[in-house]
């Protein structure tokens, strides 16, 4: 098991390399000056150089990768633009919030995208099945920011139920896991929610529905197994696969968030990365877009190890 | 009369354009020496070795102008593999593939290798392109290799191995039976006017029924076109019955090698015996008493040293698990060859030359 | 003798193609073919748009602003700036299924592409092909959507580009699964032993086999990137106004919601329908397509 | 008593140092609260435009025979919120701050925002604990209006924070009313009453003032409306009538902004006749537009507001009058059927944009009705900046003949010498057009050189008047700064300022 | 009459669905106690659904039985619920095709073992694996102790074929159903798994339904033989009745066809042609369209059931003239 996590880990790195030179190369295809945003309009030439100049936008690319590398090894991600503060600290501030909203939309649309999958898996080709995927096309078609807007206005602006934006009364900083905190989660989280339903719950239906044709469950029968013990079996066996489905989901939830985090003004990753990008905040737009790519990486990696822990088939391989 | 073949319909013309033949009749059709190939397998990055499979490792044989060689031998022992690497479908490591005196990657190309050898495969469903129609499928080759009229040749095939061209030419592959898949494929391997026919469990997929039809087409096929076929199988029944000579192969290696009545009526190798005891009895008087062998063959990863059935053998000796024993002829000069220490007097096994097997 | 025929075998239709028979089951399935017809209206519409006597999408009127649905001559309203919404939503449907649908279009072939000759070639090719890939999966798709398109900008085809980036690899992953599955098989095996080149062989078995799973694969990606191109547009760094685009109208209508929301809800609802019916479509094609089935 | 809560439209907190970012915003809520400057604006008035007054200097000026020589007498017994006095070389220290890259306390990123606003300031110090002296590069009486800027932060603060500006973020001190309680970067700051403020009119009668940035104006007003906030900045249009009918409180007044196309005048720029000029000023529909912005707009009359102290008797009448437009263009030579063509730059979006696409769609469609057909040039606000600063000339204008910019026009510089003055013709400055007019020029220097502010304004007045009679920019309209407030919130002034007092607020 | 442990009579079995397809039709079948018995037939002429059938297996939904079986007394056609699982197992289990699929990858041999036996014995887990451990060794599984904390896909396939038989025969069952269970197996594991099925019958004095298609491994295993063709049983009898004396042409077609002593290079007798694809019932010999000997009253009516002796059938008009082969 051990050896399989350091081979999983070893060959992470070159996708690690890969991701720190697509995060760089991404600010390199941006069009205009990213000290437009910062400076005042009527900054003079000299101005704009002397600034350029303290950012290390005047160097030459490789130099500026090489120094953003060397940065990164030591924690560095440089300095936000457009407010100066150190990157690293804003995106983990950021991710921590998007994390705390894409887990608990995984907490709202796992169970039930996996409940509904089953039923639809188990009973497949009746109404129920009919029911579950109608619910989860509409799930993955439906636009969740426009439906976000919509829960707005019905839940907060009209009933007044639930607030319409922000983490928490006092700001994300001192979050806690009480009424006044989580009445914020709700709305964005539900809406987050939607579309993993769906998926998750095509994945399960599909995943169920395939090994309930296998021939191990027919086995199971003839050795006189309920049908409870054979749903267990087949749980048990499509775990591995619903797991990666998941995983993939939840980077997709934290990665995704930025139109769901916009309209509820959460203020997460991808809330950061939509100003970065307004404000041509390029340290920002890469240190954000690096630390959730590489968080989805060593998401991977634990779903994969995970995975193999369940499934005693995927070590050999 | 009694339950017969379909009567067989009149010759066609026989494929006349197959490539002529070079060394004349005395040269071997072809001649395989130590022949080897390994797959690397993933091992741990870590410092672990990467493991290989001794697929083959060390295979000679000749196969004469005329004569079906049958390949028998459990699986996993590296009958299909030869078979690939007979016809460059795989790369070999090391040795050598004459054919017809022209040595593979010297004088003879792959391209002209392929005009001279075809193959027929075991699956007959994956073995056609189901996106293809049956005629399409058949004229393929003979399209690629530049043979005149392609169609023509391709249904006038077809009628050879039974399919009537008007009825089946348009199928699709999922539209017939499975014998009559195996039909095409070997339709489509003759397309291309090959000399010799590598035949990878041809009729292992085929019900009983289907397969002694089958068979009977293959005699005649080989019959009327002068052909030579490679035949694997694991069923000794059908090697037996269409093999002149019988190559016997474990874990990689020749063990044996004999015309089929000399092997029939004598197994020179312990394996090639345990093999030919294990088929079940047809005597419902005289069962099966005693198995064989015990145990699975032995993964190829590792395989054991010295000989590689020692682990398995009732023989053996001390000399087994540490010399390689060589295939040499039973007698001087003779056909029949082994290769087990029992027959090498020199070997200093203990029982050599002691007659144990009979 | 008998005068039956021995190899005579009960079979279906004989010399039936599969297109045929795809489209034999497509039509056989009511709910694909209703999805069908949605699209296709949707995409005729957009087509001749400037032929259907609709109002100048880009034309408008301070004083009509914001007219709620069923107002005559303007059935479906007007946005807030007068222009007529169903003549922005027609033409808007045009940009939409453009920016939706192109993207996924241009990634079938670079990414069928790739695939297939990394599936097909296996060895150190497919390696610097699909480890490339993985760099890009790295990223959740929006993630990169946004990326690329924010650091490229607004518009267009900036949107396509980027959206095309995004959606390579999936596709590049899918062909190589399927080549390399198609590959194994023995048809290739007997292809390439009849002396074919291996252009040849991807041309006449390869490319026929391979490409209906890709298509498949690809149809359910069509709604996926339909939402995310109106939600590029929609964040801003999409299509740039005025063009009607129903991700940016649906932004651009955001504050009519407190004045007319059924007005507001139109573009969203127009979303939602078009990517349904994309959904279902690419279901009901999954299913027609498969023989085995 | 109470609290309030305040959407702002900027994406973060403005820099709390003491230079502000995030433009008018940030000096608004960051800048005049916690700190102050030694010349600042009048604000407690609603009615009339907003003038200097003595801040944390007393009294002002300038040598009666070097006129480059200033002296500033600074108030006395003023504490920084750390305790720390405030005096002449706090001055010198917060200048250097901004000026003196060589200096320990030298910050960057405030330089950024302050240096530009001082460019006449030459050298400084300290004559004693209380008294500065400024000298200029030249002689510069606008220089009061400069110093308005530049706020003060305090040194002893600095020290203790590790002379880490970073640190200083966190926990800044100031000498203004509110002192800076919590900052969460991003989410919201909390100021809370500086009961110690040396003028006790502005010590704050609130017990808290939440800052909360919400840069999507929908979600600034699903905000307000479900009770998040009490108070948003820049609603929009559409959404005001929900507001309105829901008890909340429209609070709006004219401020010295102005909306307008900043016309070519290089060689060949149709603009450069001033019948063109004049036609299309006549041709739009000024009050149609206001529907499209919900009425919340000033229709211009001139570059000023009208209600500016220099707005002057211009004789031009910037009005609605397309059958005078046509007579104009007709004797420039074109008409609806041989119209004049131009090309026009506008961005979608943009800090004080207002609704720019919907705008200049309408202003398209007016010019078309008299005969100038306007094709667009649409680019991203951040590259319509750069542009901007680049110049009717540069091939990156695509030749272009006029670029829809918003100015902020608070001052005499900011307000009028920047657009049109001839050494700063862009790239050098900020004169995009490339217009340069001797008699302009002039006036421009005398205004520099007039150091009694009533003759100042006098010039002023004066120059304004050329600005409108020569019609040289297109006058559309003016941003009236409209806020949303809960009925809650009492006791608010708006003042005609991009500033405002928070002091004089309570909450019900 | 002895009871029977297995008495099926006329039983008919048709999916209904895309394709209606006539499986199994008006078959009738006895097995006594401790006997063995092996079906043999072509692909595809209802041998599993037999089995199936026998542990109601098919489903429900689009499969439509008639007819009645007994076994051991027990109308299994009525059985549910509860009663059916205590059924499935402990009176009758099976054996599968393939081990490698039968068998839940994602357990431990061992697991799947006890499972079934805790289920049927209702007794600790402890006391489970200690029966799953005796099974592993019964079935001559070397390092059984080891074998059993492994996973399947850690087993060969002769080795997860005495897996599977020992869990089929964990909880001692009277009736034993082995389906093909060597055909994916060589001939040196197939033959030692024929061997230990054998013995085990007549250790645990068990019925064995056992189905091949191969006429050798009929041979070995049983003592009856019945003949299965498109759903019918064609022919029935002793291992030695069939093999020596068989009297359905199609019986003899199987014979001849199977090389064992083919003269090498001889012509083999082949049936020609295919089976039928049982689309609809079959309301003359299925066998006619393929038979040499058939006549005008083949094609037209369903034939005659001769009964040569106590358990012997022929279901051919040509059964009592018995003919040379070939
Ligand atoms: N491409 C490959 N990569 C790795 N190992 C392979 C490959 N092809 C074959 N092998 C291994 O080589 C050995 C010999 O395989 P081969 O297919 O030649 O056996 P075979 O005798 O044909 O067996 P069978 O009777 O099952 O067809 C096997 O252990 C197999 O797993
Ligand atoms: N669940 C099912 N639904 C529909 N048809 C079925 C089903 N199971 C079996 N059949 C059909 O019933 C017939 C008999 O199948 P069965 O599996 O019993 O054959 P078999 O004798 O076991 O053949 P083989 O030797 O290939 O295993 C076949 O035509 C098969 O297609
Ligand atoms: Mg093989
Ligand atoms: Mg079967």
């Amino acid at each position: 098991m051990f050896s399989y996590f350091l081979r999983r880990v070893i060959l992470m790195l070159p996708v690690a390399f890969g991701v720190s030179v697509i995060c760089f190369l991404l600010v390199q295809i941006a069009p205009g000056d990213p000290l437009t945003a910062i400076m005042p309009v009527d900054a003079t030439a000299d101005e704009q150089a002397a600034m350029r100049a303290i950012y290390g936008l005047d160097k030459p690319l490789p130099i500026q990768y090489a120094i953003w590398i060397g940065n990164l090894a030591h924690g560095d991600m440089g300095k936000s633009i457009a407010t100066g503060r150190p990157v690293a600290g804003e995106v983990f501030g950021a991710v921590n919030n998007s994390l705390l909203l894409a887990f608990s939309a995984a907490v709202i649309a796992f169970p039930i995208g996996i409940f509904l999958g089953f039923l639809a898996g188990y009973f497949r080709d009746t109404w129920i099945d009919r029911v579950v995927t109608a619910i989860s096309i509409a799930g993955v078609s439906v636009p969740n920011y426009w439906l976000g807007i919509v829960l707005v206005i019905i839940f907060s602006v009209n009933l007044g139920w639930l607030p319409s934006m922000g983490a928490g009364p006092g700001g994300s900083q001192d979050w806690s896991w009480d009424w006044l905190h989580m009445r914020h989660l709700v709305l964005p989280a539900v809406t987050l929610a939607v579309v993993p339903i769906g998926i998750v719950a095509r994945t399960v239906r599909a995943l169920a529905g395939d090994l309930l044709t296998q021939d191990f469950v027919l086995a199971l029968y003839a050795k006189g197994m309920s049908r409870g013990d054979v749903l267990r079996h087949v749980a048990r066996n499509a775990a591995a696969t619903a797991l990666s489905v998941m995983g993939l989901q939840l980077g997709y939830l934290l990665g995704g968030s930025i139109l769901i985090e916009t309209v509820f003004n959460w203020p997460g990753s991808g809330f950061l990365l939509s100003n970065a990008i307004f404000q041509r905040d390029l340290p920002l737009l890469q240190g954000t877009i690096l630390v959730l790519a590489l968080f989805f990486v060593a998401m991977n990696l634990i779903v994969d190890v995970a995975q193999a822990a369940i499934d005693p088939r995927i070590k050999r391989s | 009369m009694s339950v017969t073949e379909p009567q067989t319909p009149p010759l066609p013309t026989p494929l006349a354009d197959s490539a002529p033949d070079k060394g004349g009749p005395a040269q071997p059709l072809l001649i395989v020496r130590d022949l080897q190939k390994y797959f690397p397998v993933r091992g741990g990055i870590l410092g672990g070795k990467k493991a290989v499979v001794q697929a083959v490792d060390g295979v000679s044989f000749e196969v004469r102008k005329g004569e079906t060689l049958g390949i028998v031998g459990e699986s996993g022992c590296g009958k299909s593999t030869t078979a690939r690497l007979l016809i460059g479908l795989l790369e070999k490591d090391s040795g050598e593939i004459i054919y017809d005196g022209q040595d593979l990657g010297g004088a003879l190309s792959l391209r002209d290798l392929r005009r001279g050898v075809q193959m027929v495969f075991q699956d007959s469903y994956a073995s056609l392109n189901p996106r293809l129609t049956i005629e399409d499928s058949i004229a393929f080759g003979a399209r690629i290799q530049g043979l005149s009229d392609p169609v023509g040749r391709a249904r006038k095939l077809m009628d050879r191995v039974g399919l009537a061209p008007d009825r089946f030419a348009q199928r699709y592959p999922h539209e017939v039976s499975g014998g009559q898949r195996q039909r095409i494929n070997i339709a489509r391997a003759l397309a291309m006017s090959p000399r010799l026919v590598v035949l990878d469990e041809a009729v292992s997929a085929l019900d009983k029924s289907v397969e002694a039809q089958v068979l009977n087409l293959l005699a005649d096929l080989r019959r009327e076109f002068g052909l030579t076929y490679i035949f694997i199988s694991h069923d000794l029944n059908v090697v037996r019955y269409i093999s002149d000579r019988i190559l016997v192969m474990y874990l990689g290696e020749v063990v044996e090698i004999a015309p089929v009545d000399d092997i029939w009526s004598s197994q020179a190798h312990p394996y090639t015996k345990s093999l030919f005891s294990a088929m079940p009895s047809m005597d419902p008087d005289n069962r099966t008493k005693e198995p064989p062998l015990a145990g699975d063959p032995p993964n190829p990863i590792n395989p054991p040293p010295g000989c590689r059935f020692h682990t398995r053998c009732r023989f053996v000796d001390s000399v087994c698990k540490t010399k390689v024993p060589a295939l040499r002829p039973l007698t001087a000069g003779g056909q029949h060859m082994a290769a087990c220490h029992l027959h090498d007097l020199g070997s200093g096994h203990k029982l050599a030359g002691k007659d144990v097997l009979s | 003798m008998t005068a039956i025929d021995p190899l005579d075998m009960p079979v279906t239709e004989a010399g039936k193609g599969y297109w045929s028979g795809v489209g034999a089951r497509l039509i056989r399935d009511p709910l694909t073919l209703i999805c069908m017809s949605v699209i296709a209206l949707l995409i005729l519409s957009a087509i001749f748009a400037p032929w259907l006597g609709l109002g100048d999408p880009y034309k408008g009127s301070m004083i009509a602003r914001l007219k709620p649905i069923g107002t005559p001559g303007h059935i479906l309203g007007t946005d807030e700036q007068g222009r007529d919404m169903l003549a922005r939503l027609i033409y808007g449907g045009r940009l939409t299924l453009f920016i939706g649908l192109t993207p996924v279009v241009l990634a079938f072939f670079i990414g069928g592409t790739l695939g297939i000759v990394a599936g097909y070639a296996g060895g150190w090719v497919n390696t610097l092909i699909m480890r490339t890939v993985d760099v890009f999966f790295a990223f959740p798709s929006v993630l990169l959507a946004i990326a690329i398109s924010g650091a490229l900008g607004a518009g267009i085809v900036n949107s396509l580009v980027s959206l095309t980036i995004v959606f390579i690899p999936p596709l590049t992953r899918v062909a190589e699964a399927v080549t390399s599955g198609v590959r194994a098989l023995d048809y290739i095996d007997a292809a390439r032993a009849s002396g074919a080149s291996a252009l040849t062989v991807i041309r006449v078995h390869v490319i026929g086999n391979v490409l209906s799973p890709i298509f498949v694969y690809a149809t359910s990606l069509t709604s996926v990137c339909m939402i995310l191109a109106a939600g590029l547009s929609f964040l801003g760094i999409g299509v740039r106004p005025p063009e009607p685009e129903w991700g940016l109208m649906l932004n651009t209508l955001r504050s009519a919601i407190y004045v007319n929301p059924w007005l507001s809800a139109l573009p969203g609802l127009m979303i939602f329908i078009t990517s349904l019916c994309l959904n279902l479509l690419s279901d009901g094609v999954r299913s027609a397509m498969n023989v085995r089935d | 008593q109470g609290t309030l809560r305040i959407g702002m439209t900027a994406s973060d907190i403005p820099l709390t140092t003491g230079q502000t970012d995030q433009g008018g915003e940030g000096m608004r809520f960051m800048g005049y609260t916690v700190y102050d400057s030694l010349i600042e604006w009048d604000l407690t008035s609603a009615d009339k435009p907003s003038v200097l007054i003595p801040g944390l200097a007393t009294e002002w000026a300038v040598d009666a025979d070097d006129k480059t020589k200033w002296t500033f007498k600074l108030r006395d017994g003023v504490t920084f919120h750390d305790g720390s006095p405030f005096t002449a070389a706090d001055v010198v220290w917060n200048l250097d701050k901004l000026l003196d890259d060589t200096s320990e306390q030298y910050d960057s990123r405030q330089s950024a925002q302050g240096k530009s606003r001082i460019p006449a300031v030459a050298s400084y110090s300290a004559i004693d604990d209380h008294t500065l002296e400024i000298i200029t590069k030249e002689p510069d009486a606008t220089l009061p209006y400069q110093l308005a800027w530049i706020l003060m932060s305090s040194k002893a603060n600095w020290e203790a924070n590790d002379k880490s500006w970073e640190k200083v973020a966190m926990s800044p001190s100031g000498t203004g009313p509110w002192k800076l309680d919590t900052f969460v970067p991003r989410e919201r700051a909390e100021l809370t009453p500086n009961e110690a403020y040396w003028d006790e009119t502005r010590v704050p009668q609130l017990d808290k003032m939440v800052l909360i940035p919400l840069p999507e104006p929908n979600a600034r007003a699903a905000a307000l409306l479900s009770g998040q906030v009490d108070w948003i900045e820049a609603p929009a249009p559409d959404t005001i009538p929900a507001m309105t009918g829901n008890g909340f409180v429209i609070s709006s007044n004219a401020y010295p902004h102005n909306w307008t196309w900043h016309l070519s005048r290089l060689e060949g720029s149709p603009w450069n006749d001033i019948r063109v000029r004049k036609a299309a000023n006549l041709a739009i529909d000024r009050d149609g537009m206001s529907a499209l912005l919900g009425g919340l707009m000033v229709p211009a009359k001139g570059f000023l507001p009208p209600s500016s102290q220099w707005f002057g008797k211009p004789t031009f009448d910037v009005r609605y009058d397309p059958e005078e437009a046509k007579k104009l263009l007709a004797e420039a030579g074109y008409s609806v059927d041989n119209p004049l063509k131009v090309k026009a730059l506008i961005s979608p979006s943009g800090s004080g944009q207002m609704l720019p696409l919907p705008m200049n769609e309408y202003i398209q469609q007016s010019l078309a009705e008299v005969g100038i057909e306007v094709e667009f040039m649409v680019v991203e606000w951040n590259q319509m900046i750069n542009l901007w600063r680049a110049g009717a000339a540069d091939p990156a204008v695509e030749g272009a003949e006029s670029i829809n910019f918003t100015y902020f026009i608070q001052d005499p510089f900011t307000g009028l010498i920047r657009h049109l003055s001839c050494d700063l013709i862009a790239p050098n400055g900020t004169n995009w057009g490339h217009y340069c007019d001797p008699e302009m020029q002039a006036l421009f220097d005398k205004i520099k050189t007039t150091f009694d502010p009533e003759a100042q304004d006098a010039v002023m007045r004066e120059t304004h008047e050329k600005f409108v009679n020569d019609a040289l920019f297109l006058m559309v309209t003016h941003d009236v700064a409209p806020r949303a407030l809960s009925p809650k919130v009492k006791g608010f002034v708006q003042a005609q300022n991009w500033y405002q007092n928070f002091s004089s607020i309570t909450m019900e | 009459m002895t009871t029977n442990l297995v008495d099926i009579r006329n039983l008919s079995v048709r999916f209904t669905g895309a394709r209606t397809v006539h499986a199994i039709n008006d078959l009738t079948l006895t097995l006594q106690q401790g006997e063995t018995l092996a079906l043999l037939g072509e692909s595809g002429s209802g041998k599993s659904v037999t089995l199936k059938t026998l542990l109601r297996l098919l489903p429900p939904k689009r499969t439509q039985i008639d007819g009645a079986i007994e076994v051991n007394g027990t109308d299994v056609l009525t059985l549910s619920g509860r009663k059916l699982q205590a059924y499935r197992g402990e009176e009758v289990s099976m054996v599968f095709q393939e081990p490698g699929l039968a068998l839940d990858p994602v357990y431990t041999v061992g697991d799947q073992i006890a499972e079934a036996v805790m289920r049927h014995k209702r007794i600790s887990k402890v006391e489970a694996i200690s029966t799953a451990l005796d099974m592993l060794r019964r079935v001559r599984i070397p390092s059984p102790e080891r074998r059993l904390k492994n996973y399947p896909h850690e087993l060969s396939g002769g080795m997860l074929q005495r897996v599977m038989i020992a869990l089929a025969l964990a909880c001692r069952p009277r009736l034993l159903l082995a389906d093909e269970p060597t055909t994916a197996l060589d001939a040196t594991v197939q033959i030692q798994i024929l061997l230990l099925l054998r013995d085990l019958q007549k250790e645990f004095g068990m019925g064995v339904i056992f189905v091949t298609h191969d006429i050798g491994v009929a041979v070995e295993v049983s003592e009856r033989i019945a003949v299965m063709y498109a759903g019918q049983i064609v022919e029935e009898g002793t291992t030695r009745e069939i093999i020596k004396d068989p009297r359905h042409p199609y019986t003899r077609g199987l014979l001849a066809a199977n090389l064992h002593d083919a003269a090498r290079g001889a012509r083999l007798n082949a049936i020609p042609g295919a089976p039928p694809a049982l689309e609809t019932r079959p309301d003359a010999c299925s066998f006619a369209p393929r038979c040499p000997l058939a006549e005008d009253r083949c094609r037209a009516a369903l034939p005659p059931v001769h009964v040569p002796n106590a358990r012997r059938r022929v279901a051919c008009i040509h059964a009592n003239a018995p003919l040379a082969v070939g």
